[in-house]
């Protein structure tokens, strides 16, 4: 990778929370591959799910504000993590390119949106302009012997005509960077199944069911892992995994990592700068499987 | 009374017998319902179409032209609106030699299995004719010799 | 000039938006119109009586019809002007019900539209002159293209009726589709047991010519005299000698080749003959599988053929063929289903096509009738047919109904259960298309008899869950979503235009809809002609079309090609080019643009002169418009007659 | 069950509403039930989505904007990603939500007030403070219990703050919220329920304390340092 990468960087609520790994992980990543992240100057809310169903001119509001907060950096285009950030700030490019919809949300604005601000994913970026064989160069701690699966959730690539980006109903891009680290992919059957979102506080048992099923697929095709790349599921599925077990009386014990995580492992970072203290189930048996050869920098650490 | 005034416009279409006459039979066979002004002139073929038809047309008075034949690579006769394209190109480009506004003409292509197509194809060039307005008409006494004139003169 | 003016009714197909009784007097008022009279049905047999006692009576030089659109009536009326003795090339048609009472309400605007158009019709009309057809011979023998069971009935029909037929397949056996099938519905009949037959009637009629493996590669000339150049695609095996013995094939030692005629169940060899009743039973090699061809080693084939045909040499041959006629009878394909990411996209093994299911029936397909699923070859015990994949979803560009699937995914289901007797098959449908003699009764008894489960609604999504296949779906009529654990998932994948239809229809000069099906002269009264004369459509290539269909249009298109050649001459249509050679310079501009070259030089007093030859003209006046001079004109369609339409429009 | 009058019932303006603010045409819907079929959330529907299309399909607008489901949608498209007629279904379930909330109707309350609760943390703080959504929910709702087991799992791992993320710009946010409660009581939609429209006149984030008590006293039960 000789051309140097630079982009606009919007974490999102959840970084600031709980997805404090993810955004870690992301920025240690993008570091050891000489992507420069500048944070989008007083970023705030895109409003997520509620926003959207509350009214779509007061979602596509809030996500304009960033957008313009982006143009300010003089700046075309920005990158997330999140899913649920990506999904407003595309969906509000989009909707405002038809005018009387532009009118109305410029009516929520102290000054008018800016319409020129586009949007990708971290994990778009690592895949498209970085590209996974660059990746696989960089990797000096293969992931090998690592059964992992990858679970891309519902709205990173939906809806196609939106996200312009991987197969709706079949995404690889997790899969091959996974692939590329070394680890061993096992195809997994629910790569975009909901997991039950936002759910989580007002109506549990959803979450219990979905993500339930979930970790049983995965259990059932031997991963010992899952990598998601949305701070959703992986709360979700991470978090909630004993209640999960105590609600449907399984035991599982799977770590849940953002893809970051263990891209930052075969990067050779520390545990330490990709979080991995952050999950809520140990991925301790998992890692030191892997870790066969002792890291310098860790000793370090 | 040619025109209802103030209702209808002037509008002659030249179309192909193969595909785009079949296409506005389609539309009428499914009762796809159009703007009254369009006139259509039936030629076999969209090749067969002399660009000079259309400015004589507007000429005399018309105030918009239409033409339409089969979809490239789809002419009954394989190559003749690609003729025809090549010929309308270059002639949209005199029209404001003319003194005419070059979107008082169009070309398109309809199949004849394109009934809604052509319901969509008049509605819309319908309506741009009628944002243009009138087109300007040589009348009075003379009118008839000013026209033979600018005939001979093409 | 005396012109009549009829203006129809149609019923109250015009009358209803127009008034056809002020066109009729509006068009009184216009120069050389003498009469003029509106009627209720013109074209029946007292509205054509009315125009020729008119003609006689005001003894008219011509005649309007005001009524539909010509590709309609006109041929009609022209007859009936020629009963009158007028010549059918002095009358025109005015189109007021396509292109007027059909498309608008206001019988004031729609009125004044007919008089206009009524108005451009007799104008032109009075620049009419009487025409004359020439008379050609006609070359009467036909080729079928397609060796389905559409072609092959057309080819017997007209061999039959005692006309040499050329039959080219694209393919190294002909049966078409029909061949791959196991029963038929609704009677389940074994489909070879019908098909062979006739596939060996093809073989053996004295009338016939085969070309298998073999495609069109040009199309020239017009009806009654086509010159067809057809690629015999090389098969490196000598078919003249060739036995069909299938020794090369038991000895070839490359296994791994695509299978196509079990629709890639199971390999096959690089040596191969598709099938046990393949006509013709010869041998070919598929060369991106021969490691002779492609390594150069091995050679077996050659070694052990008994006559000594393996030929690896051989290259794609060109011959050509004269006819008269052509049937196109090239059928559909499978629409390429792994669009259909939730269903796998083609990732699962256990989720296969209804033809591949129907390879997988047939006692002499790959499994030798045995349901085996691909993953483990395990017997399946519930199965799950999903329909219309690839038909009526607007998403993957296909929102035509396929027609067929309904019927033989309940065929599949009662076969299932015959071969399967512990096994349960569930269809997911969104509506049960049987109309056809016995045909809703069949789906009933799959339902009755067989108890095939039918769920009414569509599969959102299919995963692998230990090793059966989990299929979630709909039952819209319980309103419920429904999951169903499947060992085997049939897809009732749709059809589409055959590969190449389009290219094949452009060497043909017919028209074909978007989707690539071949488009008819007239979707009633013309089902089996195209607009290019001499040319005639048979079975899917049409449209999605069952096998009783496929047949029926087979034998009509025949009978069109017969009652074509029923007579030894054809006649020419006048309206083609005419050179004035008083006014041409020789410039050779038309003879450039002309598309069938129908334009030559002759010498005219020591000058070079445009000439066209009458009968190779298609009439299409791209050298009418391309004439510098003027010199060439269209007859019936000069500058004259389109101008004279156009001052009609707009000097008034 | 209730005979329904197909054309008395019909509630034309609702549909031609709904057709306007999705932009989507209803009457591409075949009732295929694809939609269905593929909704994760379903279980818990009292109306399937395929019977919600139909429903609004034939203009039964009490129905349809009564229903729990539309406040069980959680928006992930698989109806949108598999319509075999390009219907962006999860769209019109955005669309009718909306209607439902103008109407004053809240199907199921508690994920109202959870979106609500989200709303409002982000109103007054520019950002989601998680602990402040938390609190401000299990005011609203008095269920103490939701997630108190989650505490001592995420306490220790610095992932709670007490104190929301600060930015200069929440003054424009806020903003953002006023005026979008302005234009939608011009339109003429019906009162806001309270916890959006009592939003405005909210304490200063900083004030959180006696929510944050209540949040401690949770703590407290599962004996945390």
């Amino acid at each position: 990778m000789n051309t140097s990468l630079n982009y606009a960087y919007y974490p999102g609520c959840s970084s600031t929370g709980t997805s404090l790994e993810y955004d870690m992980s992301s920025r240690a990543v993008c570091g050891a591959l000489d992507i420069t992240l500048t944070d989008v100057p007083d970023w705030s809310c895109c409003g997520s799910t509620p926003a959207h169903t509350v009214d779509h001119t007061l979602s596509s509001a809030l996500s304009a504000r960033n957008l313009d907060q982006v143009a300010s950096m003089g700046l075309d285009s920005c990158i997330t993590p999140c899913p649920s950030c990506l999904a407003n700030l595309k969906t509000a490019k989009h909707r405002m390119e038809e005018v009387g919809f532009r009118d109305k949300v410029n009516n929520l604005l102290d000054k008018p949106a800016n319409t020129q601000v586009g949007a990708k994913s971290v994990l778009q970026i690592l895949v498209e302009d970085y590209g996974v064989a660059n990746i696989k160069k960089k990797v000096v701690k293969p992931l090998t012997g690592l059964a992992v699966g990858a679970y891309y959730g519902c709205i990173l690539n939906r809806p196609a005509e939106l996200m312009q980006f991987d197969n709706r109903e079949h995404p690889m891009a997790m899969d091959n960077i996974m692939e590329a680290l070394g680890a061993t992919v096992v195809p997994f059957p629910l790569k975009v199944e909901c997991c039950g979102a936002s759910f989580g506080i007002p109506r549990k048992d959803l979450v219990m069911r979905l993500s339930g099923k979930l970790l049983d697929t995965a259990k059932s095709i031997g991963a010992m892992a899952l990598v998601t790349a949305c701070p959703l599921c992986q709360m979700n599925l991470d978090m909630r995994q004993t209640q999960i077990n105590n609600a449907n009386s399984s035991s599982h014990k799977i770590p849940i990592f953002y893809f970051t995580q263990l891209m930052g492992l075969a990067l050779g970072l520390t545990e330490k700068e990709l979080g991995m203290d952050k999950l809520c189930v140990s991925p301790r048996s998992v890692l030191d499987a892997l870790t066969s050869v002792e890291n310098p920098k860790e000793k370090a650490a | 009374m040619p025109v209802l005034e103030g209702k209808e416009l002037r509008i002659v279409g030249f179309l192909c017998n193969w595909c785009s006459y079949g296409g506005a039979d389609t539309a009428g066979v499914g009762r796809f319902s159009q703007p009254t002004d369009l006139r259509i002139i039936r030629v076999p073929c969209s090749g067969r179409i002399d660009p000079l038809f259309i400015v004589k047309a507007l000429m005399n008075g018309a105030d918009g032209v239409l033409v339409s034949g089969c979809h490239p690579r789809d002419c009954h006769y394989s190559e003749g609106n690609f003729y025809a394209r090549r010929r309308l190109e270059i002639m949209q480009r005199f029209l404001p030699v003319l003194g005419y506004e070059p979107e008082r003409f169009a070309y398109t292509w309809v199949s004849a299995s394109e009934g809604q197509r052509w319901q969509e194809v008049v509605k819309s060039f319908t309506d741009q004719i009628h944002k243009l307005g009138p087109a300007p008409k040589i009348l009075g006494p003379q009118a008839s010799d000013t026209l033979s004139l600018m005939a001979a003169a093409l | 000039m005396k012109i009549g003016v009829f203006v129809c009714h149609c019923g109250s197909n015009i009358e209803a938006t127009v008034d056809t009784a002020a066109v009729a007097a509006a068009a009184r008022e216009f120069p050389d119109v003498v009469f003029a009279t509106d009627t209720m049905y013109t074209c029946s047999e007292p509205g054509q009586d009315e125009i020729v006692a008119a003609i006689k009576e005001h003894n008219l030089g011509g005649v309007v019809v005001a009524s539909c659109t010509p590709r309609m009536h006109e041929q009609t009326f022209r007859r009936t002007v020629e009963r009158a003795g007028l010549n059918r090339y002095l009358f025109e048609m005015a189109n007021i019900r396509e292109h007027v009472s059909w498309i608008g309400k206001d019988r004031e605007a729609n009125t004044n539209k007919s008089i206009d158009l009524v108005r451009m019709a007799t104008e032109k009309l009075m620049r009419n002159r009487p025409l004359f057809s020439k008379k050609f011979d006609v070359n009467k023998r036909v080729l079928v293209i397609g060796g389905g069971v559409a072609g092959i009935q057309a080819a017997l029909d007209c061999a039959d009726g005692g006309l040499e037929v050329v039959m080219v397949e694209k393919t190294a056996t002909i049966g078409g589709k029909m061949a791959k099938l196991d029963k038929t519905f609704p009677t389940v009949d074994c489909s070879s047991c019908i098909l062979g037959p006739r596939m060996v009637d093809v073989a053996q009629h004295p009338n016939i010519t085969l070309y298998a493996y073999s495609e069109i590669e040009e199309i020239n000339g017009y009806v009654g005299n086509f010159e067809i150049t057809v690629k015999k695609k090389a098969t490196y095996v000598n078919w003249d000698s060739c036995t069909g013995c299938g020794i090369c094939m038991e000895k070839c030692p490359s296994k791994k080749a695509t299978d196509s005629f079990n629709e890639g169940i199971g390999k096959t060899t690089a040596i191969n003959i598709p099938f046990p009743q393949a006509i013709p039973k010869k041998a070919k090699i598929d060369p991106e599988f021969c490691t002779k061809l492609t390594k150069d080693k091995c050679g077996v084939c050659a070694k052990v053929c008994p006559s000594g045909c393996i030929d690896y040499e051989m290259q794609d041959e060109f011959v050509t063929e004269k006819v008269g006629a052509i049937v196109t009878a090239t059928g559909y394909d499978l629409f390429d289903w792994s669009v259909y990411g939730e269903y796998g996209g083609g990732r699962y093994p256990d989720v296969i096509t209804a033809l591949q299911y129907e390879r997988m029936l047939s006692a002499s397909g790959p499994t030798g009738g045995h349901i085996k699923r691909p993953s483990d070859g395990k017997e399946p015990k519930n199965i799950v047919f999903i329909q219309c994949v690839g038909s009526r979803d607007k998403s993957v560009g296909r929102p035509y109904c396929t027609g067929f699937c309904c019927m033989y995914t309940a065929k599949q289901a009662i076969l299932t259960k015959d071969h399967l007797p512990g096994s349960q098959s569930y269809v997911f449908y969104m509506d049960i298309r049987a109309v056809g003699k016995l045909y809703d009764e069949f789906t009933r008894r799959a339902m009755e008899e067989y108890d095939t489960k039918y769920i009414r609604g569509r599969v959102s999504m299919i995963y692998p869950k230990n090793d059966k296949l989990l299929v979630r779906g709909a039952d819209t009529l319980m309103g419920a979503q429904v999951e169903v654990d499947a060992d085997l998932v049939v897809l009732a994948v749709g059809a589409e235009a055959a590969v190449g239809a389009s290219e094949l229809a452009e060497k043909l000069r017919i028209s074909y809809d978007s989707y690539g099906f071949y488009m008819e002269g007239h979707p009633k009264l013309k089902p089996v002609e195209t607009n290019t004369a001499g040319v005639y459509l048979a079975g899917a290539c049409q449209g999605p079309k069952d096998i009783p269909s496929s047949v029926a249009q087979g034998s009509a298109a025949a009978a069109k090609v017969l009652g074509l050649f029923s007579k030894d001459q054809l006649e020419s249509d006048p309206q083609v080019s005419l050179v004035d050679i008083k006014r041409c310079i020789g410039c050779g501009k038309c003879i450039k643009t002309c598309p069938y070259g129908a334009i030559n030089e002759m010498e005219f007093r020591g000058l070079t002169k445009a000439n066209v030859i009458e009968t190779i003209c298609q009439g299409c006046g791209i050298c009418t418009s391309t004439c510098p001079q003027g010199a060439v004109q269209l007859q019936n369609f000069t500058d004259n007659q389109i101008l004279s339409e156009v001052n009609a429009l707009c000097r008034f | 069950m209730k005979v329904i009058n197909i054309n008395l019932s019909y509630n034309s303006d609702f549909v031609t509403r709904v057709e306007e603010e999705s932009g989507q045409k209803l009457n591409h819907c075949y009732q295929c039930g694809k939609c269905t079929a593929g909704c994760p959330y379903t279980d818990e529907y009292d109306i399937s989505v395929s019977q919600i299309m139909r429903l609004t399909q034939t203009g039964q607008k009490d129905k349809v904007l009564q229903s729990k489901s539309l406040w069980l949608c959680a928006s992930c498209e698989s109806c949108t990603a598999r319509c075999p007629n390009k219907i962006d279904v999860a769209r019109i379930m955005d669309v009718l939500r909306h209607m439902a909330r103008r109407e004053g109707h809240a199907g199921v309350r508690t994920v109202k007030t959870f979106w609500d609760s989200f709303l409002n943390s982000v109103e007054s703080n520019g950002r989601l403070f998680e602990v402040g959504l938390l609190a401000n929910y299990i005011s609203h709702t008095g269920r103490f219990w939701t997630d108190a087991g989650l505490g001592h799992k995420v306490l220790p791992k610095g992932k709670i703050h007490f104190r929301p993320s600060e930015m200069q710009g929440k003054k424009e946010v806020t903003k953002i919220f006023m005026r979008f409660k302005e234009e939608s009581a011009k339109c003429g939609a019906k009162k806001l329920p309270p916890e959006i429209s009592s939003v405005s006149e909210r304490k200063p984030h900083n004030e959180y304390i006696p929510e944050l008590r209540l949040l401690s006293r949770v703590f407290k039960h599962r004996n945390l340092p």
